[in-house]
């Protein structure tokens, strides 16, 4: 059997697990693939790396893939990483003695997101929305989550659109308060992330596609029995300190993707808020999982 | 002595900021004590990886630095030496020159993607204009006398360059290369910490994004160690390269 | 004569320009270049007009605009501050060049989340990412050109009984002065960069966020159309200082 | 006025103003100068004659306190003198590096107005009086580059005179003039000693100059510098250019001194 | 070999070889020189005099080829010749400023042996002879900011040299040496214009030295500068510092000299 090497580029954030799983435990190796791990310094490059050549797969979020599909690079999808909804704590944190207590309390209040356009900002704002905010009323900065506690204690932001480990962070230091869940308003099945190669080189290793997925849906069964194992590679891919990690909940694995019921919700949400100036025709975008 | 002197200051800040930290029995995800960073720096130290990294950045940043310097010199020379050269290519200089090199990066980075090749194409792009510029500058400004002894020897363009032009330049090029080398660490490191996952840069985000304060700063302290011991060498260099101002004290 | 004779050549520069970019068209339309992130100049035009047009590209250059006057100021009052401090007094030298030499290497855009946390998302804090960073080649090229100063014009002033501050404003200064150009020039340029570092870094508005989303948005005609704007920028800024470097220097022709 | 070296100061007697007591200059292991010995009185004009690389510019720079005697010392009114002092004018050899290019003829006189702290005011008049002096008349406005060899050693003369000193330090600063200029110079410059009182120390490498100058004539021997002889000059005053150097005195001396001059022929 | 307007150039006649013709001179508006014509003769000696900022060293430029004319020509070899070249020599005034700082005595020299292509092998024999003929032997390591003024004049006199030039152009070479040192060189210089047969043009503020070194001196009248008249100097040869200065024809022209320089007092 032929052997494909694979780079495939991630960030740190646990819902990628399924990924460091397979290829720690030798699942992609089985299926043909020899996979290289490589950290990203933050999501918005990962599509330029795989346009670029210098990874052949990255995991994104579905609202930047839409929109590089949108400027006229050729992607295609063939795996979530992990779906809503979200076990872990994600919240918008606000100060714990700010006074505010409802997403209408936010208007005229500076919120801090990881990255604007990026999926929580996004999420958020639909939040905002459908708790009849308008989000012109909002001020939304860009903050790094790291620093989502010293940014509010130091009044640099009232709230922070945050997830863990970062917003039980700054709560259990008593600096902040989650006043809601915004990625509730995301329909369940909707993927988080998405694991996405150019067109070009689909074509041409449908084999290791093949394999990618089928390692990928061993993993998240691994991961399902062996809870030590699992922890012990998002402490090496995320370099957590250990006891952090011993506390994280594991997301909602992913694998298969559905068009419309994966990637529907963002691809009308990314045309709502003009991110995207029509809809991406999804069956082209996603690689099915094979069926046996 | 003088080098007493010179470490009284940053000693004194150090302690403040130690003294700060402890009193304040500040707690935080971003800020770390004195102690405990020099504590990573010596645990750091020891892990090949870390060296690794080091090399990463000076070879990405140095390469990129001889490329952007010897585009920048040599285009110097030339604009300097033959000014009709210079004065067509101003406005297409002049309007890249500026170009800031890190929004030069999304595109960049879809061209050539992530390691070594993406860090010292924008470190020389970054590098070489202020190079440019201030070696057309040294040229323009050499002793006029000295231009007319070398026309007057006929000494062919070969060999001005190398006995007029750039020993008079030479003092000059030195501080256009000890500021561009400082250009360059800022650039890789920048280049590494928005995009590039090799080296320091790439450290000291991940650092950052793992709650690792104090290993973050330790990061930063090595990255300040490695500019200033460049900056050191250099002058080394300079006074071993030029032996001749040694008479200019009088 | 001599005006007519400038005017020609920079003529003949501009017209070298608009060939490069003629050539760009070219290629971008014989599709050399992959459309997705080499735009040709038609559709960055397009980009720029439509930004125009909406008023937000306008508000983004002013807002760039400001931050590189209010920083490049504040940075080269500093740097030629300190420099003419260290130049001249072997005290600065001792106690305090030093720490400058470890300071100037430290990479600005790495200080940020340090300013960020005192000084917060604000336009403070980018104008003083700008200052900490543009002030390195203002101080330097200082202290060079202070050191430069021919020993002969030293002896001068102390014959003249001349005290510090007057031999620093008569004679070191002008003196330094084509060096210190050289220094301002060269902050204009980092102040640029810093400017738009830090504009991507707070996202707070002006060309740098702009391109910014723009990236992230794989929008490449929009940051094509930001990169042209600092082009600009940068271009008229600088002729800017160069006239008043042609005056402050007339001494120089010769 | 003639050569004493009365070292008791009166009113109306000779006052000493500069004394070298066995001074040595060295460059590093170079001596240069070798226990010098000389006093200046004032109002008197004292030429220094010598060699190419005798020390002659360093002799200079001794006395304007530029450097600091290895041995010896230098007094100034009575008072070790380390440093310069505005009483003391210095006319440069190489007056291309001693003006600012940066400022025109009149920037560069009135540096020394500002350094005095005259009034704004008064300058313009005082800068165009020093400057038709030197015959630079119709040269305000020109830069140093624009200016040939000569015209810049005649601003920077100007200069010096603008500072009003009392010991004026001159290293030949006639020796990139032509005959008639440089005449001309000396009788202004004769004119200027006698009518302010000023003592004049003049580096020269032309005897005859030194003696329609000096009162007073200082042979320096090289290697390392040393007062070799002083020649006294007993010609009256006011000198004149046709008639003082017809004079047989004038004759004997400049033979006297080129004899001398002749022993170190290189 | 004396005085002649002669073009045409045989080989043992008189031979042209720089020639001016109707030459102006323009810093942007100012007109400097004005109409200049002037015919060097191979092997012949020409100095030039002419009050401060009269534009000698304008002229001197003129026919190395550092300026061109705004109007008329100048001739090397009877071509039109409008930038240096190897074959001609320059002495600047300013000899501090066209010599390599950061080359030692020797190292300057050596640059004109470079530039002619001499090998390295040849270079260090040549370099001392040079240097010590200019009274610099000993002082090979010294770099320029070590020495005396005068010693850094002889040091571009001995680069000049080392170019073996067909023409040498000297612009007040010896304005800043002592009498000694001058007369000395004056007669190196004359054996070597005799010896190799080069045409020398040599600007001078000097009367005397002009008469002892010339075969013709040409007297520039300033504002703008013009050729005013030309002297033809008939003393025997070769010239004697004692014999020569007492003749009485020179005693004659030191006094036409003396009287036509008068009227530019300034
Ligand atoms: N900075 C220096 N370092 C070493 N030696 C020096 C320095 N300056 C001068 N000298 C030496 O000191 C000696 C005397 O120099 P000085 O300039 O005083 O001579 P001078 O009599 O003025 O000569 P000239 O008439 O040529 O100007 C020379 O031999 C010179 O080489
Ligand atoms: N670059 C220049 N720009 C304008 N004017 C100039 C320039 N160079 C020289 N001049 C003027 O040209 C005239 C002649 O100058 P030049 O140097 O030829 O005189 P010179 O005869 O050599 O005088 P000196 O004996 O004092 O050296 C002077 O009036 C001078 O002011
Ligand atoms: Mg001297
Ligand atoms: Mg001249």
């Amino acid at each position: 059997q032929e052997r494909t090497s694979v780079t495939l580029l991630y960030t740190a954030t646990t819902g990628f697990m399924t990924a460091w799983v397979a290829a720690d435990q030798g699942f992609f190796a089985d299926h043909g693939v020899d996979v290289d791990l490589q950290l990203a310094q933050n999501g918005s490059i990962i599509v330029a790396g795989v346009v670029s050549g210098s990874a052949q797969v990255g995991l994104p979020t579905p609202t930047v893939a839409l929109q590089a599909i949108e400027n006229g690079l050729d992607l295609r999808t063939f795996a979530s990483t992990n779906i809503f909804p979200e076990t872990s704590n994600a919240g918008v944190v606000v100060g714990a003695e700010s006074g505010i207590e409802a997403a209408a309390d936010l208007v005229g209040k500076t919120v801090g997101v990881p990255g604007i356009g990026g999926l929580l900002d996004v999420t958020m704002r639909q939040w905002l929305i459908s708790q009849g905010v308008d989000v012109g009323d909002v001020n939304i900065v860009e903050i790094a989550l790291p620093q989502t506690g010293d940014a509010i204690r130091a009044g640099q932001v009232d709230a922070v659109a945050s997830v863990d480990p970062f917003s039980s962070r700054a709560v259990d230091m008593g600096v902040g308060r989650l006043i809601g869940n915004y990625l509730d308003v995301i329909p369940d099945g909707s993927a988080a992330g998405i694991f996405v190669t150019t067109a070009e080189w689909a074509e041409e290793h449908p084999e290791a596609i093949t394999g990618m997925q089928l390692a990928l849906a061993e993993a998240a069964d691994f991961i399902r029995e062996n809870d030590a194992e699992a922890r012990e590679s998002i402490t090496r891919y995320t370099t957590l300190p250990a006891p952090v990690v011993a506390n994280v909940p594991f997301p909602n694995l992913g694998g298969a993707l559905e068009p419309e019921t994966s990637l529907g919700f963002w691809n009308r949400l990314a045309l709502e808020q003009g991110l995207i100036y029509e809809l991406v025709d999804l069956d082209t975008f996603v690689i099915p999982f094979p069926t046996e | 002595m003088t080098a007493l002197k010179g470490l009284a200051l940053p000693v004194a800040l150090l302690v403040l900021w130690q003294l700060a930290v402890v009193l304040s029995g500040m707690q935080s995800d971003t800020i770390a004590a004195p102690d405990a960073i020099f504590a990573a720096l010596g645990r750091a130290l020891t892990e090949p990886a870390f060296w690794a990294d080091t090399g990463d950045t000076l070879a990405a940043g140095g390469m990129g630095l001889a490329l952007g310097f010897g585009l920048g010199t040599l285009s110097g020379v030339l604009f300097g030496l033959i000014p009709p050269v210079g004065r067509v290519m101003r406005v297409t200089v002049e309007l890249l020159r500026p170009l800031p090199a890190i929004a030069i990066l999304p595109i960049a980075l879809l061209i050539f993607g992530f390691g070594y090749r993406l860090e010292v194409a924008i470190v020389a792009f970054g590098t070489c204009f202020p190079v440019l510029v201030l070696t057309e500058a040294a040229v323009r400004q050499i002793e006029p006398r000295l231009s007319e002894v070398a026309r007057a020897l006929a000494l062919s363009p070969g060999a001005r360059v190398r006995k007029i032009v750039l020993p008079a330049v030479l003092p000059r090029l030195f501080v256009a290369l000890r500021l561009a080398a400082g250009i360059g660490l800022i650039i890789a490191i920048t280049v590494e910490i928005a995009a590039n996952p090799i080296g320091l840069g790439a450290r000291l985000m991940q650092a950052s994004n793992s709650l690792r304060p104090a290993d973050m700063y330790a990061t930063l302290f090595w990255i300040g160690a490695i500019g200033w011991a460049l900056n050191w060498g250099m002058l080394r260099l300079q006074l071993w390269l030029f032996p001749a101002t040694r008479g200019a004290a009088q | 004569m001599r005006h007519l004779h400038r005017g020609l050549w920079f003529m003949a520069s501009l017209a070298l320009l608009v060939a490069l970019i003629w050539g760009w068209q070219v290629l971008a339309d014989a599709r050399i270049l992959p459309r997705a992130f080499f735009p040709g100049p038609d559709r960055t035009w397009r980009a720029l007009s439509r930004g125009f047009a909406s008023g937000t590209l306008v508000a983004d250059t002013l807002t760039t605009l400001r931050r590189l006057g209010l920083g490049w100021v504040l940075a080269s009052l500093l740097g030629v501050g300190l420099g003419a401090l260290v130049g001249t007094s072997k005290w600065a030298q001792d106690w305090v060049a030093p720490i400058f030499e470890v300071l100037r290497p430290l990479p600005a855009s790495a200080i940020a989340p340090v300013l960020l946390l005192f000084l917060g998302l604000t336009d403070s804090m980018i104008l003083t990412l700008i200052a900490f960073g543009a002030l390195w080649p203002m101080l330097l090229t200082t202290v060079h050109g202070f050191s430069n100063i021919h020993p002969r014009r030293k002896e001068v002033a102390r014959s003249l009984g001349m005290g510090r501050g007057a031999f620093i404003a008569k004679i070191a200064l002008p003196g330094a002065l084509p060096d210190i150009m050289g220094g301002l020039r060269l902050g204009l340029t980092v102040a640029l960069i810093l400017v738009v570092v830090g504009e991507m870094i707070t996202v707070q508005g002006g060309l740098g966020a702009r391109i910014l989303l723009a990236a992230r948005a794989f929008n490449a005609a929009e940051i094509f159309a930001g990169v042209a704007l600092l082009g600009v920028i940068g271009l008229v800024t600088n002729a800017l200082l160069g006239l008043v470097e042609t005056r402050a220097l007339r001494w120089q022709r010769r | 006025m003639l050569e004493t070296t009365g070292i008791d100061a009166t009113k109306s007697g000779t006052q000493e103003v500069l004394r070298v007591d066995g001074a040595s200059v060295r460059y590093g292991a170079a001596t240069i100068l070798d226990g010098v010995d000389l006093t200046l009185n004032r109002g008197e004009f004292v030429c220094v004659i010598g060699p190419s690389g005798s020390g002659k510019t360093t002799f200079l720079r001794l006395l304007a306190g530029l450097v600091a005697p290895a041995e010896g010392r230098v007094l100034f009114r009575g008072a070790e003198h380390r440093a310069p002092s505005r009483e003391i004018a210095i006319v440069f050899q190489d007056y291309a590096n001693a003006l600012l290019p940066w400022r025109d003829a009149e920037g560069n006189v009135s540096l020394a107005l500002e350094a005095a702290g005259v009034p704004r005011a008064e300058r313009a008049g005082r800068i165009r009086a020093l400057l038709s002096k030197v015959g630079l008349a119709g040269s305000e406005k020109k830069f140093p580059s624009e200016m040939s060899g000569g015209m810049q050693q005649r601003l920077q003369i100007a200069r010096c005179l603008a500072q009003e000193p009392d010991v004026l330090l001159m290293d030949e600063p006639f020796g990139a003039l032509d005959a008639m200029t440089r005449q001309k110079l000396q009788d202004e410059l004769l004119g200027i000693v006698r009518d302010s009182n000023v003592t004049a120390f003049f580096v020269t490498h032309d005897l005859e100059e030194a003696i329609y100058l000096s009162d007073r004539i200082v042979a320096l021997e090289p290697d390392p510098g040393q007062v070799c002889r002083v020649f006294d000059v007993t010609l009256p005053k006011p000198r004149n250019q046709l008639s003082t150097r017809e004079m047989p005195e004038f004759l004997r001396l400049r033979r006297e001194l080129f004899d001398f001059i002749e022993r170190f022929e290189p």
